[in-house]
């Protein structure tokens, strides 16, 4: 049987390779060796291209926010009449009240320090933060016991002066501004030479809480960052383990017919359901539904639970996968049980492929904002802390990306800055967040 | 007793049953476990399950129930022209107020059982009272809403009380159950085993609860939709125009058109460009560079889309003028302005690089190396062996990640708004302006439209039609993986 | 279900930085918690301010446009029957180019010109062809048109389209033109709004910061802003003139600039007693310490309403709207 | 041939293990076993032989019903173990698998250390108390097994690092640890080297004096050495079953015939 | 032992195909193969022999280079293929496997079809330029791995879902489909029943007339049934090197001795 066809396997094609010399490359092998070569290249390209824009845009981020963190302040010393703190206790908007004390403090201050201003007080406190009266008030009613006393106080610069110090405002763009004249400039410079005003680097905005469009210089981005942790805490504790659960049900459990078809071809679709309508989903479910408050992270992080469960489970599942049936077997064959034999062997093995299903997942629901949008976690929320842990799952909160977004919205461009030094904070948390995943994916990673 | 010391002796006794489960096992075996059915701790969940499954139930079922049933019997005490001037709901919030006050003020000692117990609203002035321990009421407090405050606290101890006897007798029936029950014969992996899968097929069904509640979500005010506009026009209008004095022109098909067209560019940009970045790091790259480049490049993943959206419009828009524009260095001009399709899905398909490498990386790693091996071994360079045998072997993972990939694509708004404009088009050249559907999803939903006009119900229309039109797309690949799948090992 | 103690607050994007500058001072100078103010666009904000009564529907819905009867009688249906309406102020609407380009002086005619899908030329009613600004009015330069107008979402542009093109079209002598070529009034009115869609007119589906962007991209964009929102970016923006009038809150308030807007917030009266501090939080609103010409409003961009003080009584009694 | 034991050993078994009546199985459409009538002596080493494909592994899995992870796989007939059928509804397949335990064709530890790998299966089954004691099943169960001192300073190894033979010898050990009532190995020498058999083959009569095994082997010679009983299997039937001696001395089939007098003797 | 092809033909080869000096193999710390030196015939067939984990498939890989892909892996010393160093920085792995084909311990099919496991190879190393020729290397090389008759109608069908046995042949249908000089075989038959491996033999028997056939066997019979040379390994040694008849009946050191004429003739 065989002798009729050895010969021509032993002689045709043998016979044009078997002379040549193993040092010198035929031409052939040349080629293959160049699209060798050259898809080595495109994998380097692919990744320098993926890395290049990475560069890029962190370049973009940290040129455009690393001024976020520095702010500029005045400090001043000022004495806590207890009669004019209870006049303006008694009126309506107290804290224009208090401006008339910071005014007179500013005006004595600079006058201590030889600087000849020229302008009504009123004008001069253009260079104080409009928030500086609130941050007076709320000390004096936190120390009633320093009535009477002098304080000093390092109270924020308005937006103009900061950008002034940051270089973002020069005295031709005054030119129609209402806010601020070339005039405050020059007295800035004097305070700057007299060391009253000085730039800090801005813990307030990244422990601080939102402010309202009239402050930029006192926005921070501390409360909503608590807002996103609550939300992720709720995703993480939630997704990660249901989305395994499920995957792990629909991998290995369930039985392959129309019914698990469905399931899947559900969850596939799921991933692409715009997030917005998610948002829809959640202000029908959960706060029109189960009676839920508006604007709170538990109703952010449920939603985004909804949303990254497809993103894990069809990582999870492909990881699953992937594992060799071969270890099922070895499993089963000594009497394991097959919730054992998952549990015990195809789970950590998965784990990597897991685990980069959960980063990208978590990655997607830290920075999503639509969703956000209707079930009221977005605008002007994130003005307190909470008051304890339950608080901050139940009281209303935004969240980073939604803070992120509203900011860069807002008119004066000190927001905009914040905007974009938000943006460093919340890949700052995302890589740490990162991190950890990455260790734990190390840990694991394994080729059999 | 409070909600989380009812749960925390919930969870005590669990702890507890588990103990005398393992120990009554262990007994039951004379101190050998190898005459159990199944390990000790086996034991222990079952009966620590016997305790929690019942007692949790229940607690949850209660939860759910007694806020309707106390609601029904105190509003029965709210005259019906309080009601007309008011309404109900208000009314029952404004009692349920007032009641958390008065438990705060006894609480916090300001007032007594008695007092409380005592006042009417001539009495005592409750706002001033309850102000004082900070609880905020909006008006005086009328004496009906304090009656029924008074009798709201009542019915809430006592279905307290009745709450905590019931769930801990449960807890406790459990435990007694759950531990009689074990021996050494009875099959306690099985049941624990049972109630591992029951958990494992809820949380598969959630995927199905949300898909249902997605529909439900959107059926309602699509319906509504349809009846005011015709579903002709909207699948087979060829214009976009929504304008506030009614007559809009509501046609899908441009913002269907260029939500598959950005989607395709943004996937032939990921495509490539993930693929091989995955390839390299799992298959070329030293495990240092593989372990440094990947996690960064999952970083592009985390990138706020508002950041892509302002670098389309700000850097890749104005560069792509340059080239492809009028007075572009090819002078070719296609581009008008740096708003396009091209635009949003070059910048779109970087945001989704990671999506393709990151997964492709993991699954592409999981191929068995006897693969490998066997194509080397045959002579075949190592590109061929990717090409050939390892890329088969994953591509069910792969073609996953890539529907994640598409999936991102096509749910994505910023990118589109910022890179691809905000006005609808129906056009063939990638150069042109356009806008996606879920871009208008979300501009028609926050916009300034009569909530009950087409214009913004439009919205609901356009989220089922992606919906149904997403489910068929994912259908179609669910049916070419089948086909092309093979199996290793 | 604990009780509810802030003053939940939803909707226009444009009223927003309003009632986020009150909602902090009003949690600063009151016991009171500071009010909760969510953006998400007028329809989104009385939609869900329609949705009922109760402690878990909003109290308050912003809105850059006045409610519309449609939604009036669906707040009824849902039990929402008393709404009180409050107006705030005025939100001028200015259009501003690069600081650095050509100013310009326009008239609605000359945006009509420049926009309209279809303009009359010589009695004819043929597809708008202007490339430059020049080709639209000869004292302008021959800078290429390119508009950044508020996109179809917005309410902005509905004031857009009636307070210019409308306004431009009448003035042209478009529109009798359209009526003489054959169709009703009605039709002629709408072709007075139709934008040209050959990429000139560029439509904006986000907010200001993104009009601006766009500026910046392309020099040549001359975008619609809210005057707010050009007051502080006067470095980077120089506004043009309308029908020869400055955009000022001075020139609005009395009626001589032409495109403005009035903002409104409406208030649930049936929550009034229930939520704590909602009334105050609307009085405070209204006081002229806050909306009056002087206030921290009006500093930030607002055009004060000249009648405040009508506005102040009718919160004052909590006079409802009539249905 | 050098050595028979099964014409030592008495012939006939005492009394039945596991019968099996009337099995077929299918792959789908695929008719792989057809009705299959056998029956496996206790505490005996029966030999499955025949051809490649020819359903020995197939049949094999059937007996702790490994097939059932098999979607496509469908199991018709009766088998009982200890007079109880193993397909019942009411048989527990962890329980069974337990007691029948099993060794592959392919080679396939746990992605784990060498310790773990044995002391898993008595870890699951509760078969110690302290930690003494699995050090003790560890390494009597390596030593049975044969591998013993090639490991025993590396038990924290990986087990797939380890050379095809000693992985197979790996799963052996793993095997044996829970020590099951019977075992089945499907090809457990293929890729062992003649010592590493020996001591397997040793085993496995070691382990005939209290457990039943069935095993599947390629190798006549080895049927031979080890098996009291043979079976012959061809194209999914079982052609022929009797006294190893027998089968190999005096075959009935014709087909049997052929194929034990192919070559080789 | 009933017959030993070695004895009938001449004993002697003409050339030297293969030839190793001091062979060095690390992994990692593990020194695997300890200066080994060995001359492999041309168109003979050469056996390396010895217990598990000795080093046979360390250094039979060491021949075609496959341990490259063993990132821990370390080669030192030389190996000649005729004549030229093919650790040589010139030299292209690629090349040199197409030269010196490899067929593995466990089979390891492609998750492809049958026929595209065959022509995988042809087609990647240009082999055809027709179809047509392609059907007929596939045909052909199922053939000789006595697959042929059991595949033919099922060419389409996934090369995973043969038997253990069936897809050890369909593996090495696919080396020789490439028509290497050299063939290594690492434990080819172990998955093997008595008719596949004669085949197989056969197979090995024949190609030997124009290949350099090396292979890993566990079974002495094969090596003394195939080769006309024995190697025999030890703990990482080469211990002894000769013409299969002398190994077998007359071994030098006493380790062979030990292991050839363990408890199995
Ligand atoms: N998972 C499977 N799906 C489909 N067919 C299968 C499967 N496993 C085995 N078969 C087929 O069933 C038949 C019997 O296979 P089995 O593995 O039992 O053979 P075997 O006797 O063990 O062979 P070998 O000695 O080569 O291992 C073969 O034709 C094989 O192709
Ligand atoms: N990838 C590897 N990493 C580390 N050590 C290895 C690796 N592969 C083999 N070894 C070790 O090298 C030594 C030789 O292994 P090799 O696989 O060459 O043995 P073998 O002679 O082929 O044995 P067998 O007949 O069992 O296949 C063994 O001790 C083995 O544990
Ligand atoms: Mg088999
Ligand atoms: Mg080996
Ligand atoms: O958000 P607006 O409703 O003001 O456009």
């Amino acid at each position: 049987m065989t002798d009729a066809i050895l010969p021509n396997v032993a002689s045709a094609p043998a016979s044009a390779t078997k002379s040549r010399s193993l040092l010198e490359v035929d031409s052939h092998t040349r080629r293959r060796n160049a699209a060798e070569t050259r898809f080595r290249f495109y994998g380097i390209g692919a990744v320098l291209i993926g890395l290049f824009f990475l560069v890029a845009l962190l370049w973009a981020i940290l040129s455009n926010g690393l001024t976020a963190f520095m702010q500029t302040s005045i400090s001043i010393d000022l004495h806590l009449d207890k009669a004019a703190i209870e006049s303006a206790e008694k009126s309506v908007v107290k804290t224009s009240k208090y401006n008339e004390m910071i005014g007179a403090a500013l005006e004595e201050k600079l006058t201590a320090a030889h600087i000849e201003t020229g302008m009504p007080v009123k004008d001069l406190m253009k260079i104080l933060s409009s928030g500086a009266a609130s941050t007076v008030r709320a000390f004096v009613l936190d120390n009633p016991d320093k009535y009477g006393s002098t304080v000093p106080f390092d109270l924020l610069a308005s937006s103009r002066v900061d950008g002034y110090l940051k270089d973002r405002v020069t005295r031709e763009a005054l030119a129609n501004d209402k806010n601020l004249d070339a005039a405050h400039l020059d007295i800035v410079d004097a305070m700057i030479k007299a060391g009253v005003i000085a730039k800090t680097f801005n813990w307030s905005f990244v422990f601080g809480s939102d402010a309202s469009d009239s402050r930029p210089e006192q926005a921070g981005i501390g409360v909503s960052m608590l807002g996103s942790l609550y939300m992720m805490l709720v995703v993480l504790v939630l997704s990660l383990p249901i989305g395994v659960a499920a995957s792990i049900y629909l991998e290995e459990f369930a039985p392959k017919n129309r019914w698990t078809d469905v399931i899947e071809v559900n969850i596939a679709n799921l991933a692409a359901v715009p997030s917005i309508v998610f948002g829809i989903l959640g202000l029908a479910a959960f706060i029109q539904f189960a009676h839920l408050p508006q604007s709170a992270p538990i109703v952010g992080g449920l939603v985004l639970t909804l949303m990254t469960l497809p993103t894990i489970i069809i990582s999870t599942r492909a990881a699953l996968k992937a594992v060799p049936p071969s270890i099922r077997s070895a499993a089963l064959g000594i009497g394991a049980s097959k919730m054992q034999s998952v549990f015990h062997h195809v789970l950590p093995l998965a784990m990597p492929g897991i685990l980069t299903g959960t980063i990208i997942g978590l990655a997607q629901a830290l920075g999503e904002t639509a969703p956000l949008l209707l079930i009221g976690m977005v605008g002007f929320i994130a003005s307190n802390y909470p008051a304890g842990v339950a608080d901050g799952f139940f009281s209303p909160n935004s969240a980073m990306p939604a803070q992120i977004y509203e900011w860069a919205k807002r008119a004066d461009p000190a927001f905009y800055e914040r905007a974009w030094g938000g943006i460093i904070i919340l890949l700052v948390v995302l890589m740490s967040m990162n991190i950890l995943a990455i260790l734990l994916r190390r840990k694991f990673e394994r080729r059999w | 007793m409070p909600l989380s010391l009812l749960f925390a002796s919930c969870l005590l006794i669990a702890a507890l049953a588990f103990l005398m489960g393992r120990g009554k096992a262990f007994k039951s075996a004379g101190g050998d476990i190898r005459k159990l059915h199944s390990l000790p701790g086996y034991y222990g969940w079952n009966s620590a399950l016997m305790v929690l499954l019942p007692s949790m139930a229940a607690l949850v079922i209660w939860l759910a129930v007694q806020p309707l049933v106390i609601n029904s019997s105190v509003s029965q005490m709210i005259s019906t022209q309080s009601v007309e001037a008011s309404s109900l709901d208000l009314i029952m919030s404004d009692v349920r107020r007032v009641a958390e006050g008065l438990n705060k003020a006894v609480e916090a000692g300001a007032m007594t059982e008695a007092e409380v117990s005592g006042a009417t609203a001539e009495s005592m002035n409750v706002r001033e009272r309850l102000g004082a321990v900070g609880v905020a009421l909006g008006s005086d407090v009328s004496n009906e809403t304090l009656q029924a405050a008074q009798s709201y606290r009542d019915l809430s101890a006592t279905s307290g009380l009745l709450r905590t006897i019931a769930v801990l007798a449960l807890a406790l029936g459990g435990l007694v159950f759950g531990v009689v029950r074990t021996n050494k014969d009875f099959r306690a992996r099985n049941t624990v085993e049972r109630v591992i899968l029951g958990l494992l097929i809820a949380a598969a069904s959630i995927a199905i609860l949300t898909t249902v509640g997605i529909v439900f979500s959107l059926i309602f005010n699509t319906v509504e939709f349809f009846k005011l506009y015709p579903a002709a026009d909207f699948f087979f209008g060829l214009t976009w125009s929504p304008s506030f004095g009614g007559g809009s022109d509501l046609g899908i098909l441009p913002l269907i058109w260029a939500t598959l067209y950005i989607s395709l560019i943004a996937l032939a940009v990921s495509v490539p460009v993930g693929l091989f970045a995955a390839i390299y790091l799992s298959e070329y790259a030293a495990p240092l560079v593989r372990s440094v480049a990947k996690p960064l490049l999952e970083v592009l993943a985390g990138i706020p889309t508002i950041v892509y959206g302002l670098f389309a419009l700000l850097t890749v828009g104005p560069l792509l003028v340059d080239i492809f524009g009028s007075n572009g260095v090819l002078h070719l001009g296609w581009m008008q302005g740096g708003t396009a399709v091209m635009t949003a899905g070059l910048v779109m398909g970087i945001m989704l690089i990671p999506f393709v490498s990151s997964l492709s990386d993991d699954i592409i790693n999981a191929v068995p190396q006897a693969m490998r091996d066997g194509s080397l071994g045959l002579g075949a360079t190592h590109s061929e062996t990717v090409k050939q045998v390892i890329l088969p072997a994953a591509l069910p993972g792969i073609v996953g990640a890539i529907l994640l990939a598409a999936s991102r694509a096509i749910g994505e708004t910023m990118i589109v708004v910022l890179g691809a404009g905000a006005a609808a088009r129906l056009s063939m050249n990638p150069f042109d302006a356009m806008t996606t559907v879920t871009a208008k999803i979300v501009s028609q939903l926050t916009g300034d439209a009569d909530f009950a006009s087409p214009e913004a119900l439009v919205a609901f229309a356009l989220g089922m039609t992606l919906f149904v039109m997403t489910l068929g797309l994912n259908v179609i690949a669910l049916y070419i993986v089948r086909k092309y799948r093979e199996q290793y090992e | 279900a604990q009780a509810r103690d802030q003053i939940q607050v939803a909707g226009s994007s444009t009223v927003l930085p309003y009632a986020s500058i009150v909602a902090e001072a009003f949690g600063e100078n009151t016991d009171f918690p500071t009010p909760v103010v969510e953006s998400g666009g007028s329809s989104a904000g009385l939609k869900k301010f329609c949705e009922g009564v109760g402690e878990n529907t909003i109290d308050i819905a912003n809105a850059s446009r006045k409610i519309k009867d449609s939604e009036v009688s669906a707040c009824a249906e849902a039990g929402v029957k008393e709404i009180i309406e409050v107006r705030i102020g005025y939100d001028g609407i200015v259009f501003a180019s690069d600081i650095k380009g050509n100013g310009f002086k326009f008239t609605p005619a000359d945006w009509f010109k420049a926009l309209a899908a279809e303009v009359v030329v010589d009695g004819k009613v043929v597809p708008n062809t202007a490339k430059t600004w020049a080709d639209v009015n000869p004292d302008f330069p021959a800078q290429p048109i390119l508009a950044f107008i508020p996109g179809t979402k917005h309410g902005t542009r509905e004031v857009f389209e009636e307070k210019v093109l409308a306004a431009g079209c009448e003035e042209t002598g478009a529109k009798e033109a359209f009526v003489a070529s054959g169709i009703d009034a009605k039709e002629a009115g709408k072709k007075c709004m139709a934008v040209r869609t050959d990429g000139l007119a560029v439509d904006i589906d986000g907010d200001y910061t993104e009009t601006l962007a766009r500026i910046e991209a392309n020099k040549d964009g001359i975008g619609v802003f809210g005057l707010s929102f050009y007051e502080n970016n006067t470095d980077k923006l120089q506004v043009a003139t309308m029908s020869g009038v400055v955009p000022s809150t001075a020139s609005i308030a009395s009626g001589e600039y032409p495109v403005s807007r009035p903002l409104f917030f409406y208030v649930k009266k049936a929550h009034i007693g229930v939520i704590p501090g909602l009334k105050e939080f609307a009085e405070f609103f209204v006081s002229n310490e806050l909306a009056g010409p002087e206030g921290p409003l009006a500093q930030y961009g607002l055009v004060s309403d000249p009648e405040l003080a009508a506005t102040q009584a009718a919160v004052a009694a909590e006079t409802v709207m009539a249905h | 041939m050098t050595q028979m034991p099964g014409t030592i050993k008495a012939a006939k078994m005492t009394d039945t293990k596991i019968s099996a009546r009337n099995v077929q199985v299918y792959y789908g459409d695929t008719h792989a076993i057809k009705d299959v009538n056998i029956e496996i002596g206790s505490r005996a080493v029966t030999a499955f032989i025949g051809p490649s494909g020819c359903g020995k592994s197939t049949f094999l899995r059937c007996l702790n019903r490994m097939n059932d992870t098999i979607d496509i796989c469908r199991v018709e007939g009766n088998i009982d173990l200890d007079g109880e059928d193993i397909y019942d509804s009411r048989v527990d397949p962890v329980q069974l698998r337990a007691k029948v335990g099993m060794v592959f064709q392919k080679p396939n530890p746990f992605p784990k250390s060498i310790y773990d790998n044995i002391a898993y299966g008595p870890r699951i089954h509760g078969l110690v108390r302290k930690k003494a004691e699995l050090d003790e099943i560890v390494a009597s169960s390596l030593q049975k097994a044969g591998l013993w001192n090639e490991v025993k300073d590396r038990l924290d190894g990986p087990g797939t690092g380890l050379s095809g033979g000693q992985q197979q010898r790996l799963c052996i050990a793993r095997a044996i640890a829970v020590s099951p009532e019977v075992i089945l190995m499907d090809e457990p020498c293929s890729a062992l080297d003649p010592i590493a058999t020996a001591k397997v083959e040793e085993l496995i009569d070691e382990l005939r004096e209290n457990f039943t095994i069935v095993i599947v082997t390629h190798s006549m010679q080895q049927a031979a050495r080890v098996s009291q009983r043979t079976a012959f299997f061809h194209m999914g039937n079982l052609v022929e079953i009797g006294d190893t001696q027998d089968i190999f001395t005096n075959p009935v089939d014709k087909r049997t015939q052929d194929y034990i007098t192919g070559r080789f003797g």
